[in-house]
């Protein structure tokens, strides 16, 4: 069993719907975005394409922030999610040096989106768990996928862009659709093995 | 009818629910389910049992909370102390209690009432769809012709969904994205942005495309569904007729592909058209002639077989010689050739023929398909337009010259091709409401069976000399008018004799400083008010202007029967279901705001007009039988919910069941969605009834010193230049031009610290779009600041960023931010101000459909000292 | 037969009168009515409800015994109570 | 950071941009971690040379540098009274450094006690202090191998990602220990073996230049990330810190001094002034390469480009740092 994902870029149209969607459900801090959306141009006037690159953590089979964590703060569990125990983190950020995909994210302080107001009723529900002065990061929504839902981003993408399932079975909708489209991962000289794939334009 | 989702607390005591409701964050309103534990709403998602929005909602809508839960939303009514009003001027706040400002509020519009009711002028918002039911029905209740919807009917309203609703009867249109092989988006983002049913069109456009549809989108900016395209065809701004025309004229006249059939039957094609540009008329009946081949004489449209009918000829009836319309606009397209439109649009020739030769081919004439069991002519190619390309002075052959690839080769409405959103409907299968379909109207043209207000597009009213502020009573064609706020609007109202000013503004949260044209020129008209009272949720630029501001609940908040009805605005088109979800308060405010469709009950009940207002209410929701209201009774707001649903549903299904259950649904039948090929139906190819209604308009304005240019009034679509095109300045030499942006809702959604963190991030959302190699030539950097200037002399700063991915005569802004207030602190200084760039009179409007003009011809000048 | 016609919103004021109570033959219709009004109120008044002549404007909805009718052909009924008329111009535009 | 800081600005930049400096090891208290990499290396680097050249005094400096390291990296951490959490070693150089560090310390305080105060329960020479001599000993040994291979263990980071970077770090804690005892002895007036610690010196140093050069002469054949990082150093935000810390006075000033104490023997003065170059030179060859560290872009990944390309119809461009 190991949680993957697919994303299909020839879907995805960069409507931020993924990166918002798992804000709201986990009530990230300002600057804490565990998914976000990447936009590059390629090519020249006007032979020229925007590009979309949705991003989260990659929940990677051989993952250099759990290697490097000297707490076991980061850590991965037998579903193969890479996970951070925030009670075990003494922000020490050697995980964020060590994520070849700039997916974790320091929350230095106790931080709310409305200067001067203090936290918002949702706020004081949803964004004053996360404690400050750790490592914050996605972990496939955990509490969601247990709970037989699936992640945030991925039940709420309107162009149905993304897939989650397990990368173990072969008969399941990723693996069928990494095989049957040649799905890739990103940079993946670096052997870590990630399990979020994108299916190609 | 499903059961959508159990609302009783799950668990024991403790508050734990998830509400289906509908999201107030565009106009889009998808349906969502809310999250409440313990009285705080802690998630938005989207309904999955609905097909709006289909369970999934778009970054906006996830982000509604905070919105909602903003600790600068306004919470007591305010009275203003200054009179002095102006752009910064503080009003002095005063909280007052809503007695007050009931009290105050009542008297005055009853003391105009009684003056004379066309005195009060009422504008809503186009972001709160909610708002349209009890502002028109206040309206119809007060007397008051009065209406606007503010900047976004201006700037599309009166192009995209006037010609929608006549070619299509509907307010937009769509690519049958089930069906569609070959789609050409012209300034369109159907399915890849913001808009009407934005998030279901999001997920029918992706399996479009993984169907392999191809998409052509022809934009000046490259960005949203340029970015999915098989092919972006960067065009010079505001020339997408020139193209549109080129692909017609390759068309018709250089392949001869065109539905012969469908043109003969559904269209205006076969009318006979005399030299005077009208239509050869029935002497007894009056109807239009038609050129009947089976016996070789003309007879009226509806005598004649359609097959028979003559598409091409030179006949003469009655000794006047006379020519179809078809063949008429075959002649006239003749001269748009692929070298005609090169140097207007920069495409170059070949690629203008080869993309109508693509277009004609792709249609596949002729040809059938059979869907769920009905056969339906499969033309899967679609034409779309929408805000970019009609949103010029030439809005209305814009969109027409679009729309008339489709009619050419019989795809609209057809399976596969260009669809407009639920055009036909024959209602829940046990009660058989809502049902509205097309049908024909004067000469056999089509009304719409639905619209979102009451003034049908077709047919079109007689000018006369107007009596409302925004003279769509002689400007026939138009929806919402510049001349509520414009430059010239007292010159025009003295001119027309206008018999009196407006002195109350009704304002349901409109920032109309920032979303129609230049805020000086708005602010000036805002300023002629005598009293303004203002529904809103922030302290807006505008309230500012308000005398009395009155805090609104906001959708979590409020209830609306029909958050998706007219099913022809936000509902998706194609096959699939028909959808009822409502609206339901999923917490009680945090402060002293109200509903506002509850105060307006109470503001009518004070001024004394509750007859009228349950009259306009049975009017408009069309309540029958034991669900009227009664005149004299007074009714909450909920009620009216409960009897427009008990009407449409049954008495078993009143507001509560809806409460419970969240929506309805039933399928879509293949004979509803291409109701067109089952009903007897025409749309005017030819636009017979232009130079008619120019030479009526103009024999009113002439005399009183306003020319109406009557070349915009001709029966077949021209390319005319916008005044950005024919602006003298060399040094202006760039169009400004502003698009919607995935993220943003008008000017709205700055405020949310989500969306405007993500657009932050965003390479585009606030900065001006320069073509990389425009801005070497120019020495400007990417992350320079900048000055645009107009011919005008109006000037808006912005950051640039450089980009391969805009035509280099172009200049891309997302509107329409550029907040200054400090009522909206997180919006505040965000993003650019393209709105200030235009200008809000006569000279800047359709001279038909006064769609405002929004492209700016500008120089571009680095601000001094800035380089980041 | 005895017809009510109520007027609502700006019919209303400019009627300055809410209620026109008057009497017509059986098998009046709603174009009867409207030509009634015409006598009372004058051409302009009746202006604001025809498109053209013979044909109200889209805006102008009518009633007969509380059911919308379309046409000015549909005939007015009364059970020995008055038949009851309302007319209501909702003229509005939109945008969006 | 409040939305309205300052930070929350740059990280709004960061995020935009193509390129995205690392931040977290080198601003504000980030650049704590920075001072106690340093401190941490010429702490281990003046204990091992003490150790040679039994200098009591400077094994007390290299127990008090060593402490103040540790608190560095203290203040450094986001909640650092769960510092004794950061023991598993299996993998993490962090906790490698955290174990040479707390060996040191424990070691250092059992070794050095009976040393310099008489009344210790235990003796120089007894079982104890022998115990603390080996654990220091093996904290030290640890100080002076992990910091480099913590940087070297940052995939994210590719200009850190160098085999040739623990070499580095472990020239310059030996040389900062060298520097260390320069400046204590000059100061104390102590004559230990000045002309071999100027000779060792100046062969650490020399061997540092040199393998700088080699490190950016590898890194900016490499990725154009790594480039990037190169040309940060050479012309960007690194860069006055490079030339200035790092080259002019870190390596200029010892190397020159040094060569002409080659032909005579060099005044106190310039021993110290080598010393104290040497020491601000260890400093600065850590802030410039850590502030140097960009991360590794997402969209510069292979497959993604071709793939984006070749739909897009058009040969992909190079990566515009």
């Amino acid at each position: 069993m190991r949680w993957g994902m697919a994303i299909d870029l020839k879907r995805c149209i960069g409507c931020y719907g993924c990166q918002l969607s798992c804000k709201a459900e986990h009530g990230t801090p300002p600057g804490v975005f565990f998914a976000r959306v990447l936009k590059q141009e390629e090519g020249r006037y006007p032979t020229v394409r925007q590009l979309f690159l949705p991003v989260l953590c990659f929940h990677c089979d051989d993952p250099p922030c759990v290697d490097v964590c000297p707490t076991e703060a980061s850590f991965k569990w037998p579903d193969g999610v890479v996970d951070i125990d925030a009670e075990k983190c003494v922000g020490c950020r050697a995980c964020m040096m060590a994520c070849p995909y700039t997916q974790r994210y320091y929350h230095d302080e106790e931080q709310f989106y409305f200067p001067g107001n203090g936290p918002t009723p949702y706020e004081r529900a949803r964004s004053q768990r996360h404690e400050a002065g750790v490592v914050m990061k996605c972990n496939f929504c955990r509490d969601r996928v247990r709970a037989g839902k699936q992640p945030a981003c991925v039940a709420n993408c309107p162009a149905i862009a993304r897939y989650f399932g397990d990368l173990d079975d072969p008969t399941s909708e990723v693996s069928r659709l990494i095989k049957d489209r040649g799905g890739y991962t990103l940079h993946p000289e670096l052997g870590t093995g990630p399990a979020v794939y994108y299916l190609p334009p | 009818m499903e059961v959508v989702s159990e609302v009783t607390p799950t668990c024991g005591a403790r508050d734990d629910v998830w509400i289906p409701s509908t999201c107030g964050l565009c106009y889009g309103t998808c349906s969502i389910l809310a999250h409440r534990v313990d009285e705080v709403l802690i998630k938005l998602e989207g309904n999955p049992d609905s097909a709006v929005g289909k369970g999934r909602l778009c970054g906006k809508g996830v982000s509604g909370l905070m919105t909602h839960y903003d600790p600068n939303r306004v919470r007591v009514p305010l009275r203003r102390t200054n009179p002095v009003k102006g752009i910064g001027i503080d009003p002095g706040w005063k909280e007052i209690s809503w007695d007050e400002a009931l009290d105050e509020v009542a008297e005055r519009l009853r003391k105009l009432r009684a003056e004379d009711p066309r005195k009060l002028f009422i504008q809503r918002t186009t972001t709160v769809t909610s708002s349209r039911t009890p502002m028109q029905v206040f309206a119809g209740a007060f007397g008051t012709p009065n209406r606007s919807s503010a900047g976004g009917g201006l700037h599309c309203g009166n192009g995209a969904h006037l010609i929608s609703g006549i070619m299509h009867a509907s307010w937009s249109v769509v690519p049958d994205f089930q069906y569609c092989n070959y789609a050409v988006y012209f300034g369109a983002s159907k399915g890849h942005g913001a808009g009407h049913a934005s998030c279901s069109n999001m997920g029918m456009a992706a399996d479009a495309r993984a169907r392999g549809m191809k998409m052509v989108v022809v934009d000046p900016m490259c960005n949203f569904a340029a970015a999915k395209a098989t092919e972006w065809v960067p065009l010079r701004v505001g020339t997408d007729a020139a193209l549109a025309l080129a692909m017609c004229n390759v068309m018709v006249n250089e392949l001869g592909i065109f539905d012969a059939p469908y043109l003969r039957a559904k269209t205006n094609a076969a009318y006979l058209i005399g030299p005077d540009k009208l239509y050869m008329r029935d002497v007894a009946s009056g109807k239009p002639l038609v050129w009947d081949s089976s016996v070789n004489e003309a007879r009226a449209y509806d005598a004649a077989k359609p097959d028979d009918m003559a598409l091409e000829g030179d006949f003469t009836v009655n000794g006047v010689s006379c020519r179809p319309a078809f063949q008429l606009l075959k002649t006239h397209l003749a001269r748009f050739t692929p070298e005609w439109a090169e140097p207007i649009t920069t495409i170059p020739a070949k690629d203008i023929r080869r993309l109508g030769t693509e277009f004609g081919h792709e249609a596949r004439v002729g040809s059938t398909i059979v869907i769920e069991g009905v056969t339906v002519p499969y033309r899967p190619v679609a034409a779309i337009a929408f805000r970019g390309s009609q949103g010029h002075m030439n809005s209305v052959y814009n969109f027409l010259a679009v729309d008339l690839l489709n009619q050419l080769v019989g795809s609209a409405d057809m399976a596969g091709g260009c669809l407009g959103f639920n055009p036909a409907s024959h209602g829940h299968p046990e009660t058989g409401r809502p049902r509205y379909i097309p049908k024909p109207g004067p000469d056999g043209l089509m009304v719409t069976g639905s619209w979102m207000a009451h003034h049908v597009p077709y047919p079109i009213r007689e000018p006369r000399l107007p009596e409302e502020l925004g003279m769509q009573d002689l400007f026939v064609l138009c929806q919402t008018s510049p001349f509520s706020d414009s430059a010239d609007r007292e010159e025009m109202w003295k001119k027309f004799e206008l018999p009196y000013r407006p002195e109350i503004l009704l304002n349901y949260g409109t920032n109309l400083l920032m979303s129609i044209a230049n805020r000086e020129t708005v602010a000036k008209s805002l300023t002629q008010f005598k009293f303004i009272v203002s529904f809103d949720l922030f302290l807006t630029e505008s309230s500012e202007f308000a005398d009395i501001v009155l805090p609104d609940c906001d959708y979590l908040e409020s209830v609306d029967s029909r958050p998706n009805f007219p099913f022809i605005f936000s509902l998706p088109g194609g096959m699939g279901e028909w959808c009822w979800p409502i609206k339901q308060p999923t917490v009680k405010p945090e402060g002293e705001q109200r509903r506002s469709s509850e105060v307006l009950i109470e503001l009518a009940d004070r001024i004394g007009m509750r007859e009228d207002l349950n009259a306009a209410y049975n009017a408009i929701l069309k309540l029958e039988g034991p669900f009227r209201l009664q005149s004299d009774r007074k009714y909450s707001y909920e009620e009216v919910c409960d009897a427009e649903l008990k009407t449409n549903f049954g008495a078993e299904r009143g507001l509560e069941w809806f409460k419970n259950n969240g929506l309805i649904k039933w399928p879509k039948k293949p004979e509803e969605v291409y109701w067109r090929h089952f009903v007897d139906v025409r749309v005017p190819i030819y636009w017979e009834f232009l130079p008619q209604l120019g030479e009526k308009i103009a024999a009113l304005a002439e005399p009183r010193g306003l020319k109406i240019p009557r070349h915009y009034y001709e029966p077949l679509p021209d390319w005319i230049p916008c005044p950005a095109h024919d602006d003298p300045g060399s040094d202006r030499d760039l169009f400004a031009f502003y698009y919607r942006d995935i993220i943003h809702t008008n000017s709205f959604t700055m405020e949310n610290p989500w969306l405007d963190e993500a657009a932050r991030l965003d390479p585009f959302s606030y900065t001006i779009a320069m073509n990389a190699e425009t801005g070497r030539r120019k020495g400007i950097e990417d992350g320079d600041e900048v000055w645009i200037e107009s011919r005008a002399g109006r000037r808006v700063k912005g950051i640039v960023h450089l980009t391969e991915a805009v035509h280099p005569e172009g200049l891309g802004i997302a509107a329409c931010a550029g907040h200054w207030g400090d009522g909206m602190p997180i919006a505040k200084g965000k993003g650019v101000f393209f709105n200030d760039l235009l200008e809000l009179d006569f000279d800047h409007v359709s001279p038909v459909n006064l769609n405002l003009d929004l492209c700016v011809k500008v120089k571009v000048t680095r601000a001094k000292g800035a380089r980041r | 037969m005895i017809v009510n016609v109520r007027l609502f919103g700006i019919l209303g004021i400019l009627a300055n009168q809410r209620l026109v109570a008057f009497e017509m033959e059986s098998g009046a219709t709603v174009g009867d009515v409207l030509a009634e009004l015409e006598k009372r109120f004058g051409r302009e008044f009746v202006d604001r409800i025809f498109r053209v002549p013979g044909e109200m404007h889209s805006y102008c909805q009518v009633f007969v015994n509380d059911a919308q009718v379309n046409g000015l052909e549909t005939k007015l009924k009364s059970n020995g109570s008055p038949a009851e008329v309302g007319i209501i111009l909702l003229m509005a535009s939109e945008g969006g | 950071m409040s939305v309205t800081s300052g930070r929350y600005e740059q990280l709004i930049q960061d995020l935009r941009a193509e390129v995205r400096p690392q931040r977290e090891w080198i601003e504000r208290q980030g650049l704590l971690l920075i001072v106690g990499h340093f401190l941490s290396g010429v702490a281990a680097g003046t204990w091992l040379f003490s150790l040679v050249f039994h200098f009591p005094a400077g094994l007390a400096v290299a127990y008090a540098i060593a402490a103040l390291s540790a608190a560095a990296h203290l203040g450094f951490l986001g909640r650092p009274a769960r510092f004794w959490k950061m023991w598993h070693a299996r993998s993490s150089w962090i906790a490698r450094g955290f174990v040479g560090l707390t060996l040191f310390l424990g070691g250092g305080v059992l070794y050095l006690i009976p040393i310099f105060l008489s009344a210790s329960p235990w003796q120089s020479g007894s079982l104890i202090a022998q115990a603390g001599y080996f654990l220091a000993l093996a904290g030290m040994i640890l100080l002076l191998f992990y910091k480099g291979f913590v940087y070297s263990s940052s995939k994210g980071v590719p200009f850190w990602t160098s085999p040739i970077l623990p070499a580095l770090y472990l020239a310059y804690a030996l040389r900062g220990g060298v520097a260390a005892l320069l400046v204590i002895c000059s100061f104390n007036g102590i004559n230990l073996d000045s002309s071999a610690l100027g000779l060792l010196e100046l062969w650490i140093g020399i061997s540092a230049a040199v393998m700088i050069l080699f490190y950016l002469g590898v890194m900016s054949g490499s990725s154009p990330i790594e480039q990037y990082s190169v040309r940060e150093l050479l012309r960007g935000r690194a860069a006055v810190s490079f030339y200035v810390g790092t080259l002019l006075v870190g390596l200029g000033v010892p190397i020159g001094i040094g060569l002409t104490g080659l032909g005579a023997p060099l005044s106190l003065g310039a021993v110290a002034l080598v010393g104290l170059a040497s020491v601000i030179g260890d400093f600065f060859v850590k802030y410039s390469i850590a502030k140097a560290g960009i991360y590794r872009s997402l969209t510069s990944s292979p497959h993604w480009r071709d793939k984006s390309a070749a739909v897009a119809g058009v040969p992909p461009l190079s990566v515009k740092p």
